[in-house]
């Protein structure tokens, strides 16, 4: 909702994740680390946040993106659906030092969206008559059985896209689009990493995906005015 | 009261509500007339429910596009920056809170806030459009009315007679008579418009509400 | 689901309703008359099917549109969220010869995205506490009160696009976008009237807004090869 | 059994399953394969859950765009006609049917057709992706997989021992050994691989399974 600045989204990642504290709920966009926002990663690090709890479909590899803050021991609790692919997540979590809260993809996707659209839940098929459906009300609609899922929000979300205007309409490029224009919708405070910022008015009103309502800052990363630490940027 | 209109009077104290990068949906009818009133050094945005965010005035007769379109399905312009959505990512935007304000017109409120403003008792039910919607979703409601019917009775009411709207109270009353605002206890009467007095707000309105302190101490009151 | 068919997807809007019968669930895109398909309602009015059931956010404008099918007595029950507009639906209605499901705007575009979304229902908070949530479930979650709505589904979905590729990818034009890409999404048999039909490769892949997988006929209305009467050309 | 590796024979076998126009869905792993296979006859859709449709093979090295990818996160193309799309809309397609057919490999399948893909017995739970969304939703779910485990345990059984990705059945089930559809009353073998016997079919098989009238008559059962 970047609603309270008309102008003057374009900031540096220090200024745009001023606000994250300890204890927050951040979203953060990416398949892997396809479409993740991997300079804003870096300025989480930076800020030494921790106790966050992370909603992403994965948590990087290890050490790079995610994964690095994961090594860290800066994530809490983390909200996906497939962090296997990471061996750091399963000693993590074996270890009692990350919570997992595993959810199908599709169910992923579909309650972050509903967390953007003011919806209260929504019932889905996925997940019927499995471990992940234990402890969740499933109910017959219409003679087939689905599981009642209930939408996500965040504090913060940090999304990855590929150009921006100046009022923060956004584009995406390819399949490095995934959860980012989700994601945009879902937290109280919206901020894009993008390879470019156009004047407004070269983005095509047709084509134009996150609309400018749900950006709150931009950044530009190679035009950060703060420099980032060695270790980070090689995420 | 002055000489102006008081759909004009109202439109004209709507605008002052407004912030600088407000996205706003005006609904359709009376609060349209809002977006002629917007303060030049401000910019807000205009969205409305049928896909439009970015919408611009009505175009003059030679350069209409049938094809944009407000929710009245009147023809409107597109701004620069503005961008085309299908209904569910509409609306998605106002259930959601992404639409810092809401401007509606209304038939009644009632003393708590309470807004009926889609249809009337016993006629058929046959219109909703995305009223409820943006009663249950936007980031702040504010209601413009006339104070009073054209046949003198009251709008700010005690109990709707109307059926209701929804279960979300009006953040902010606008009539050319005056302004409320709405607390977790009703009305509480913050403006009278220019030349009006309290005493001809109190016998134009039936529901009961407080005065704002700094009414009181502009002795409006007396 | 236009997947039984790779190619050959043009057709003419008798071919492409042929399948139409008495009885049918037919989605009818559109916001009044932007975005509506009125060569394809031309054509369901020359076959003369009855006893439809429409789902359309209206019913066209007298005699316009679904506002014609109206007249001639071909619909039974309108599902939309705003008939107000079309003084022969309200005198229909009072005489009893069309039955009415009304739903809050944006309710009927989600309940219609969930139908294609093979959802099995939603929470919304728009409608508690009126006379549109009358008999539906209500129920808090998180703090706040919402109405349980059901998926929409239809047998035929008669959409209108600007431009389709051979494939069947969809673009839209301005405000005629609307209800169209979620009834897309949302019918056994998709038809899309269109502007104009490009080669395939034409369309901006990250600007495509119904992909193809959607869309079983696509009719060019210049190049129907069969006459419309002149009654109905008029819509 | 001719000299070919399983995979290649199921991989083989499983593309004569598609039709002209058939949206397709391959997974992870194993039925990815399948793309190399389709006959030339025929055209399909391959549909990526990371949102994209009309995807292509890998790139040689030289093209690779690493922000092109599978659901495995592996480089892939993009074909002439192809779309993007985020992830709730990717996994509407999937739920909503609209994929014809998607083809997942299985650890275990059970006599009645249900599939365990996701997760093993008694290990942390911590990766699904998409498993229960395609299985749920899909068209035509194939199911591709070795007829036994490298220790030669059978992995067509009468219960699944490993936890159950949902409650649709598969509707084909294709080894290196046979062909089994899914009906109403369980697995019924349509079809012996090249060179296989119906007794090495039930040497690896512990789940019960008929036989299909067609190679009933052919004497497979003698």
């Amino acid at each position: 909702m970047g609603n309270d600045v008309a102008k003057g989204k374009r900031m540096t990642a220090a200024e745009a994740l001023a606000r994250v504290k300890d204890g927050a709920t951040i979203m953060v966009g990416g398949f892997g680390l396809v479409g993740a926002p991997l300079h804003l990663i870096a300025e989480l690090e930076r800020r030494g946040v921790k106790d966050l709890t992370i909603i992403s479909n994965n948590l990087g590899e290890p050490g790079v993106g995610l994964g690095r803050l994961l090594q860290l021991g800066r994530i809490r609790k983390a909200i996906g659906s497939f962090f296997t692919s990471n061996p750091d997540v399963i000693e993590a979590y074996s270890r009692g030092e990350l919570e997992v809260e595993l959810l199908p993809q599709g169910t992923l996707a579909e309650a972050i969206r509903a967390g953007g659209a003011g919806l209260g839940g929504f019932y889905t098929p996925a997940g019927v008559g499995t471990l992940l459906a234990e402890g969740k009300e499933v109910r017959e609609l219409g003679g087939a059985l689905y599981v009642l899922e209930r939408p996500l929000r965040a504090d913060v979300a940090l999304i990855k896209a590929h150009k921006a205007d100046e009022l923060g309409n956004l584009v995406y490029y390819k399949t490095a689009r995934n959860f980012n224009p989700l994601m945009a919708t879902a937290a109280r405070w919206v901020v894009a990493e993008v390879d470019e910022i156009v004047p407004v008015g070269m983005l095509d009103p047709e084509a134009i995906v996150t609309p400018h309502l749900y950006v709150d800052a931009i950044v530009l990363p190679g035009q950060a005015s703060t420099p980032v630490p060695k270790e980070a940027s090689q995420a | 009261m002055s000489g102006a209109k008081p759909l004009e009077i109202i439109a004209r104290r709507a605008a002052l509500e407004l912030q600088d990068g407000d996205v706003v949906n005006l609904g359709i009818g009376m609060p349209l007339l809002v977006a002629d009133y917007v303060p030049d050094d401000i910019q807000v945005y205009l969205h409305t429910e049928n896909g439009l965010l970015g919408m611009g005035p009505p175009p003059d007769s030679d350069h209409v596009d049938p094809q944009i379109v407000n929710a009245a399905k009147q023809p409107v312009t597109e701004r620069l920056g503005a961008s085309y959505f299908d209904s569910a990512s509409s609306f998605a935007m106002i259930r959601g809170a992404h639409i810092d304000v809401a401007m509606l017109g209304a038939l009644e409120v009632d003393e708590r806030g309470m807004v009926a403003n889609w249809t009337v008792p016993g006629r058929a039910v046959l219109g909703v459009g995305g009223a409820m919607d943006l009663l249950a979703g936007v980031g702040k409601l504010i209601i413009l009315m006339t104070h009073r019917t054209r046949d003198g009775v009251p709008k700010l009411v005690r109990q709707c007679r109307f059926p209701l709207t929804g279960i979300r109270p009006a953040d902010v009353v606008i009539t050319e008579l005056a302004v409320f605002r709405v607390d977790k206890d009703g009305l509480v009467l913050t403006e009278l418009q220019p030349g009006v007095t309290l005493e001809q707000v109190r016998a134009a309105t039936e529901a009961r509400f407080r005065l704002a302190p700094e009414l009181v101490a502009a002795g409006a009151a007396g």
